[in-house]
């Protein structure tokens, strides 16, 4: 379904703008600016997935925190100008470090200290936020633009925006891991009956704080994408991103009481709102239009869902069903 | 009798344990005890650090700043008691404040007070009804519905009712929000006024206990927090659980955003929207869970006070403006381990 | 400059800072009929929503975006392709733009800051304890004025400045609560120098409250309207501010001269009030920085003036 | 047309989407009866009474309440008429308190269903004081208050029966009541349902089990896939008859344990203690044994298990497996020694209803399926489901239904197969056969056997004496923390077992 609105946009965009909304350079700068929320919605994802009311609310704080402290750490280190590459590997290392680091908190907090999750991320959010505006006095922290960076952030790989191919990528890489890894399927049990998993010998906290922390590690690349895009870093960038990323994530159909949820599915979803916000940008309608055109469109999601009108006729054409009772003794 | 003397044994905590409840225990059956014990030890913390926080005129700074916050808990307490989640009251405040404020400047400046109040409450409580058939009619949790029909809120007021800041409230709204109850006369001739509008806030609390505790939709609401599929089964009306209970939300958002208005003289319709987590956070503060089926009207109240003292006292204790989101960050994950219980969860066997 | 488009894009749609400034850019619309300009912003204060809107209009491939950035540094990028794309851009608010053509200032920011706090200390007989709020930590020019100020309050032996730097986060209600506490920590303070257009009048009703009028000093950024009733009570001792209407026009101006190949001069007259003989510098980038002399101090007495 | 019926229900059909769960059921019911819906899991027991208790509407017929036709019931209009059904989860509410568990219904049927009315607290202490009573508990102000979560299930038992009893009930609906029930309890069950019937009130039972109808008499119903196959006075019918009946086949009640224990103990539990719930426990079992743990619900027998399977830690003492001693502090430790446990409580504390049957019988095994790159061999996976389905005998071959649209029955299937994934060494059956129909009883016992076969040692913790009789070498038999009895299977008989569980109460009192 999500699919097919994504088509649907394109066709109306490009009717509207008289096909400049589906000219290359626009297809680019969309594709630019999905990462940065299609990350943190993923991380907000395995957060719910996980089960027993998860959520991570500390997102976009962590990302703007990792951004912050590891760009002032690879400062001290190297001149951005004189050695790029090392710099732009330290950075981005860093990131991925203080990402990781503040996903594992959020993990232990929640799987040993057994804090509710909403409440851990919410404190871990100020903290994180506050960590960030200490560190950096509260200024917008300047990375520069070292050519690896720069290319990140604005270059293009046959075509396509290198953050997206990466994003792709890690996309693609965690649905594998959640499809098909032990650790991925034992999430989702997790997820779906914390209680039985432990009858079946999970590593309940384990599982709960790897989860976690890899929410952490997604934020964490999205602080190094933003950085190369924007060349500086800054505490308080994306506050609103913080319901975006729960809404992308709920529109893919992930379900808040954990279990279920999709990465394709995320990633799909990332790109509609996407897709929508950049299409009412086009036609020139105030950015209010397009909060409540989000809102109404997943009321609508929900409503089809509801009604079922795609899973009807998916039951209708699947034999799995009569067969099922037919079996019956 | 044999069953009898069984009962006994097994409710009581086997051999050797005390008949008297541990800590653990009294935590886990009254949870607000932690909150308003947190709440006291700050308060303690505070005065011992800087005396000035004890003058009559900081508490009724407290209390002030606390009716807001405090309404909106209440809905939020509501909705958590019958297992749900809202993060829609701030925009149904603001769209109704702003509206109604609006359509009193431009149509009907005379309307009085009580009725611009009552018209608040209905006007929310519609707005909350909507989520509450929402959450009833297309079966999804209500965080999710809730998050669309925040957006969808919001994107009414601004993009179809308007945007620009009402400077001139009509007078009866700003009496009202100046009436005083009483005046202290501080150090520096400062002057500290108990305002009228406070007093709601208290009534309503009293509102909401008889609610929950006196009616059978109090009852019927925790029922629906507790399992809701054996609520439905005996009897309670889950329809108009939801609906009651977004509601009472609704309604009270409703009359917050008008108290907001008439306190800080001025609609301005991007106000409001945004601090649902912390209100949230002061919920389930109070000791209501997540999940659903607990907590009380005096937790939520200790949640909320407690929020308001630790974001008021800051600047009190000392703190510089850098350092405050440190502080409290690491102050609600303090408090949030406090209530960390280990108790095993109520045996749940799921119906067939 | 036949069928050339400019979009001025500004930090938050609504609010009423830039609600006069859209008077401004429909004025300058209305001049320019045959040009194609319009003003957008985003729906909250967030600098990511701001890039993104700045994003889409650079593919959608406006001919000049007039930007009044959120925070300077998170646009760097964005403007940066766009100006590759031959792109005019200026802003406003920015002094420190790097990726920028032309950066339009109402006036040196220095300076601005330095003025309110003169006008603070003339309040305040030189002498009190006194205290600063700026919107956030994170806004440059809100804290270049608290600076500044603090820098011109040295001058004063009795000025004593506590707790500095709180943030109100533009919300009227914060404002207040946080001002309360501050005079309840410091019953004797003496005055407050504020920075974000929302400032004043939290503070103000604090201070009108506490039955302060008068006697506690409150010089801040601060819009004519919705200041009167608090400057009229004496609340608020003096607002500064400049009319954002005129910085529209003149960012417009600006763009449509660099549009049309013109050379922007020192002294040069861009045809709007209070930017009739700017001074251009270097600027923080490869650009020019304009300043105009568009700063307005006004009082009880003579805030009737500006009106808007 | 009132011929003086309660109840009667007339042509119901009731059909799921496109699955026909009632197809023209017509049974009548009288107060002051007992009546005992039979039959094989998933024939329509449950949603007959769901219809009656206005759970779900019927796709057609017609349902006369006192003469009075309707096409459907509300849970209020079905309320009103006194009905009350304990379902097998009880439907408590375990947030709210006792009294209010009780008491609550009454207010709320007498006000029609309308929830925006004052709560008359003075009159529910007061309904729930005598209803507690008349169910034989002490209605202490502490009882009274105690919120149900906080209860043994047995005593929930009883809040439940209170519940009808308060609401003044004329039909109350039991769906399996004894399942969770300690013999010790189902007696003092018995003997309340005989208190309602001499009160003029109607009593349906959903059961399994056969014995405890004929201990309370009155009418059977017999439902096979979806009908109403035959009504009438219990004692028409012989056990055979009614298994006939219910399943269509014949069944004989044999001793199911033919083999006999292998050489070489497998496991040795030396003066275990934990806390307060058991004390200086010990026993040995070797390979191929099976042993049953008898004894009250609150004698130690679950905690034993829980501790055999790494969910409660020993204060002292200790267990060893193979010889070695071993340290069972988690779930995992326990199964990384090859100890399997199967809950009792498999829905909530069992199964991943949601998924499919290939995912819950692989969980297990997940590390071990993991092949090159991390990843699950899923086909080497769904081999070995398939394996385990065939092995237990599922209904179906398609691994891929998710485990919620199974009966019972099926469902524990998949609960204890899961564990041949593993081959453990010993497996720990917590009432295997809870709510399980005849049919599939026979399945899970054959299952059972085929395992001690392969060498498995097992340990079945039931208080369904027959059960333990037919499959246990050994029964030990607990009493307040202790061990009290131990006795050779093939010779002990039921009186004896249920002597020694009650024993030092008995003496005591
Ligand atoms: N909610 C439902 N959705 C779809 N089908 C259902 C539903 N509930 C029951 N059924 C169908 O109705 C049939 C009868 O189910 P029911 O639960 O009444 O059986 P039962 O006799 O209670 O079995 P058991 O002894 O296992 O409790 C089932 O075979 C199933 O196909
Ligand atoms: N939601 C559902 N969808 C489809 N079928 C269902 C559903 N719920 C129950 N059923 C069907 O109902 C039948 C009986 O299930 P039920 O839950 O009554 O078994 P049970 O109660 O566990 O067994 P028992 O009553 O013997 O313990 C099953 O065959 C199952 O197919
Ligand atoms: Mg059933
Ligand atoms: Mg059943």
């Amino acid at each position: 379904m999500l699919s097919a609105l994504i088509v649907l946009l394109l066709a109306v965009g490009g009717l509207a703008s008289g096909g400049n909304y589906l000219s290359v350079y626009n297809l680019q700068s969309m594709a630019n600016q999905v990462p940065e929320i299609g990350l943190l919605a993923i991380g907000v994802m395995l957060a719910m997935c996980s089960g027993n009311g998860g959520i991570d609310l500390s997102g976009i704080a962590l990302a703007n925190l990792s951004g912050v402290a590891s760009g002032l750490f690879a400062l001290s280190l190297f001149p951005v100008d004189e050695a790029p590459v090392l710099f732009t590997l330290t950075f981005a290392a860093g990131c991925a470090v203080v990402g990781l680091l503040g996903g594992i908190l959020n993990g232990l907090l929640i799987s040993r200290f057994g804090i509710t999750p909403i409440l851990c991320t919410l404190g871990t959010q100020m903290f994180f936020t506050g960590v960030a505006v200490v560190l950096s006095g509260g200024r917008s922290v300047t990375i520069g633009s070292p050519d690896a960076l720069y290319a990140l952030g604005n270059g293009l790989v046959f075509g396509v925006p290198a953050s997206f191919v990466i994003f792709i990528g890690v996309a693609l890489v965690l649905g594998g891991v959640l499809r098909f890894t032990p650790y991925g399927m034992k999430l989702m049990l997790t997820g779906a009956n914390p209680k039985a998993a432990r009858f079946s010998g999970f590593p309940q906290a384990r599982i709960v704080t790897v989860t976690y922390a890899i929410s952490g590690l997604l934020a964490g690349l999205a602080g190094v994408i933003i950085a190369a895009r924007n060349v500086n870093v800054k505490w308080d960038y994306g506050t609103t991103y913080l319901l975006i990323a729960i809404l992308v994530a709920v529109m893919a159909g992930v379900r808040p009481e954990g279990g279920y949820g999709r990465v394709v599915n995320v990633v799909l979803s990332a790109i509609t709102l996407q897709l929508l916000s950049s299409l009412l940008n086009f036609i020139g309608l105030s950015n209010f239009v397009r909060d409540f055109a989000w809102g109404a469109l997943l009321l609508c999601f929900l409503a089809v869902g509801r009604f079922g009108l795609v899973e009807q006729l998916l039951i209708f054409f699947s034999p799995r069903r009569g067969k099922a009772r037919a079996s019956k003794t | 009798m044999t069953m009898v003397q069984e009962m006994t044994d097994q409710t009581a905590p086997k051999r050797g344990a005390t008949q008297r409840p541990g800590l653990g225990e009294i935590v886990r059956r009254r949870p607000e005890i932690v909150t308003l014990t947190i709440l006291v030890v700050i308060c303690v913390a505070v005065a011992i650090i800087n005396p000035n926080f004890l003058q009559p005129g900081s508490l009724i700074d407290m209390g002030r700043a606390s009716v807001v916050t405090g309404l909106f808990a209440l809905g939020v307490f509501a909705i958590l008691a019958a297992g749900g989640i809202d993060v829609s009251f701030t925009a149904i405040a603001a769209l109704t404040m702003y509206s109604l404020t609006s359509f009193v400047i431009g149509v009907a400046p005379g309307m009085p007070m009580g009725a611009i109040i009552a018209i608040a409450v209905v006007a929310g409580a519609l707005l909350g009804a909507v989520n509450g058939l929402l959450v009833h009619g297309l079966r999804v949790p209500s965080l999710i519905v809730t998050i669309g029909t925040q957006y969808l809120f919001r994107g009414i007021l601004l993009a179809f009712v308007g945007t620009v800041w009402l400077m001139e409230l009509p007078p009866q709204m700003t009496a009202f929000g100046k009436a005083a109850l009483f005046q202290f006369e501080g150090m520096n001739g400062v002057t500290v006024d108990l305002p009228a509008y406070f007093l709601i806030f208290p009534a309503v609390v009293a509102l909401a206990w008889f609610l929950f505790d006196r009616t059978l939709m109090g009852r019927a609401i925790f029922a629906t927090g507790g399992n809701p599929e054996v609520a439905a089964r005996l009897g309670y009306g889950q329809r108009i659980v939801h609906v009651f209970v977004f509601g009472f939300a609704g309604a009270l958002a409703g009359l917050a955003g008008i108290i907001h208005v008439s306190a800080t003289r001025m609609a301005n319709p991007f106000d409001l929207v945004g601090m649902e987590i912390e209100v949230i956070a002061a919920v389930v503060l109070g000791g209501a869970r997540i999940t659903g089926g607990t907590g009380s009207v005096l937790g939520t109240v200790a949640g909320v006070l407690l929020i308001t003292v630790v974001n008021n006292t800051l600047v009190l204790v000392g703190i510089p403006s850098t350092w405050q989101r440190v502080v409290v960050g690491a102050f609600i994950l303090l408090a949030a381990a406090f209530f960390v219980r280990r108790a095993p969860k109520p045996q749940k066997r799921k119906a067939e | 400059q036949e069928g050339k488009s400019i979009t001025t894009v500004v930090k938050i749609s609504g609010i009423p800072w830039f609600d006069r400034m859209k008077t401004g850019v429909d004025m300058y619309a209305e001049q320019h009929p045959e040009m194609d300009i319009e003003q957008v912003g985003p729906a909250s204060a967030d600098s990511a929503q701001q890039l993104q809107i700045v994003q889409d209009l650079v593919a959608r491939g406006v001919d000049a975006l007039a930007v009044v950035p959120m925070d300077p540094a998170i646009l760097e990028g964005v403007l940066k392709r766009a100006m590759d794309r031959g792109i005019v851009v200026v802003t406003h608010e920015a002094d420190n733009q790097k990726n920028t053509m032309v950066d339009v200032e109402a006036f040196d920011n220095a300076e601005y800051g330095a003025a309110l706090n003169e006008r603070l200390a003339e309040c305040m007989g030189g002498e009190g304890k006194w205290t600063t709020f700026v919107g956030s930590l994170g806004s440059r020019t809100h804290m270049q004025w608290v600076g500044a100020g603090e820098e011109n309050a040295k001058q004063y032996e009795g000025m004593e400045l506590v707790d500095p730097n709180n943030e109100s986060f533009d919300d009227a209600q914060g404002t207040y609560e946080k001002a309360k506490e501050i005079l309840r920590k410091h019953p004797d303070i003496k005055g407050f120098q504020t920075s974000a257009g929302n400032d004043v009048l939290g503070v103000g009703r604090a201070i009108e409250e506490a039955g302060l009028a008068g006697k506690v000093c409150l010089v801040g950024t601060g819009l004519p309207n919705p200041s009167a009733a608090y400057l009229d009570s004496g609340a608020i001792t003096a607002i500064g501010f400049w009319d954002p209407q005129k910085a529209g026009m003149a960012m417009n101006s600006v763009a449509t001269k660099l549009l049309a190949g013109e050379e922007i001069t020192d002294g040069m007259d861009l045809g709007v009030e209070g930017y009739g003989n700017v001074s251009v510098r270097d600027g923080a980038g490869d650009g020019l920085l304009v300043i105009g002399n568009g700063m307005v101090l006004a009082d009880k007495d003579t805030y009737e003036e500006h009106l808007f | 047309m009132s011929d003086g019926h309660f109840l009667e229900l007339r042509g119901i059909h009731k059909r799921f989407g496109g699955v026909h769960a009632l197809r023209g059921v017509d049974v009548t019911i009288d107060t002051g009866v007992a009546y005992h819906l039979l039959g094989e899991n998933g024939c329509g027991k449950s949603t007959f009474i769901k219809i009656i208790s206005g759970a779900h509407p019927p796709s057609e017929g017609e349902i006369l309440l006192d003469g009075r036709s309707h096409a459907e019931l509300s849970p209020i209009q079905s309320l009103e008429a006194g009905i009350e059904t304990v379902y097998q989860d009880l439907s408590l509410l375990p947030n709210l308190s006792v009294e209010e568990n009780v008491a609550l219904g009454e207010q709320l049927v007498s006000g029609g269903g309308r929830l925006m009315r004052r709560l008359n607290r003075a009159r529910l202490r007061e309904t729930a004081r005598e209803a507690i009573r008349g169910v034989g508990l002490d209605s202490t102000p502490s009882l009274l208050a105690t919120s149900v979560s906080d209860l043994p299930l047995a005593i929930r038992q009883r809040v439940a029966i209170a519940r009808a009893i308060a609401a003044d009930a004329r039909l109350v609906i039991m769906d399996e009541p004894t399942t969770s029930l300690t013999r010790h309890e189902v007696e003092a069950l018995i003997e309340l349902v005989g208190q309602l019937l001499a009160r003029d009130v109607a009593v349906l039972f959903v059961t399994h089990k056969l014995e405890e109808c004929y201990r309370i008499g009155g009418q059977a119903i017999v439902f096979r896939d979806g009908q109403c196959i035959a009504q009438g006075p219990l004692e028409d019918y012989s056990r055979a008859e009614l298994s006939h009946l219910m399943t269509g086949r014949e069944l004989d009640t044999m001793r199911y344990r033919t083999g006999a224990p292998m050489a070489g103990e497998v496991l040795r539990v030396e003066g275990a203690s934990s806390g307060a719930a058991f004390e200086d426990v010990s026993f040995g079992l070797d390979r191929g044994e099976v042993l049953g743990i008898t004894g009250l619900s609150d004698s130690g027998r679950n905690e034993v298990a829980l501790a055999l399977a790494g969910h409660q830690p020993l204060t002292a003492g200790q267990i060893a497996i193979d010889g070695a001693p071993v340290h069972l502090d988690s779930p995992g430790a326990a199964i990384a020694r090859g100890i399997g446990y199967v809950p009792e409580d498999r829905l909530s504390e069992g199964l991943f209803l949601q998924k499919s049957i290939y995912q819950n019988e692989v969980t297990l095994i997940l590390d071990k399926l993991m092949g090159a790159g991390g990843i699950v061999d899923k086909r080497k996976g769904r081999e070995a489901a398939r394996e385990i389905s065939e092995a237990m005998n599922l209904n179906t071959g398609d691994i891929d239904m998710p485990v919620s649209a199974l009966s019972g029955g099926n469902q524990q299937r998949v609960l204890i197969g899961r564990w041949l994934s593993i081959e453990p060494e010993l497996l720990v059956l917590h009432g295997p056969t809870v709510g399980v129909d005849v049919g599939s009883k026979d399945t899970i016992y054959r299952a059972i056997q085929a395992m001690a076969e392969r060498g498995i040692a097992l340990v079945i913790v039931s208080d369904d004496l027959p059960e333990l009789l037919q499959n246990c070498d050994r029964i030990l038999v607990m009493n307040n923390g202790r061990v009290v009895d131990a006795l050779d299977a093939a010779t002990a008989d039921e009186d004896r077992i249920y002597q020694s569980m009650l024993g030092s109460e008995h003496e005591a009192a």
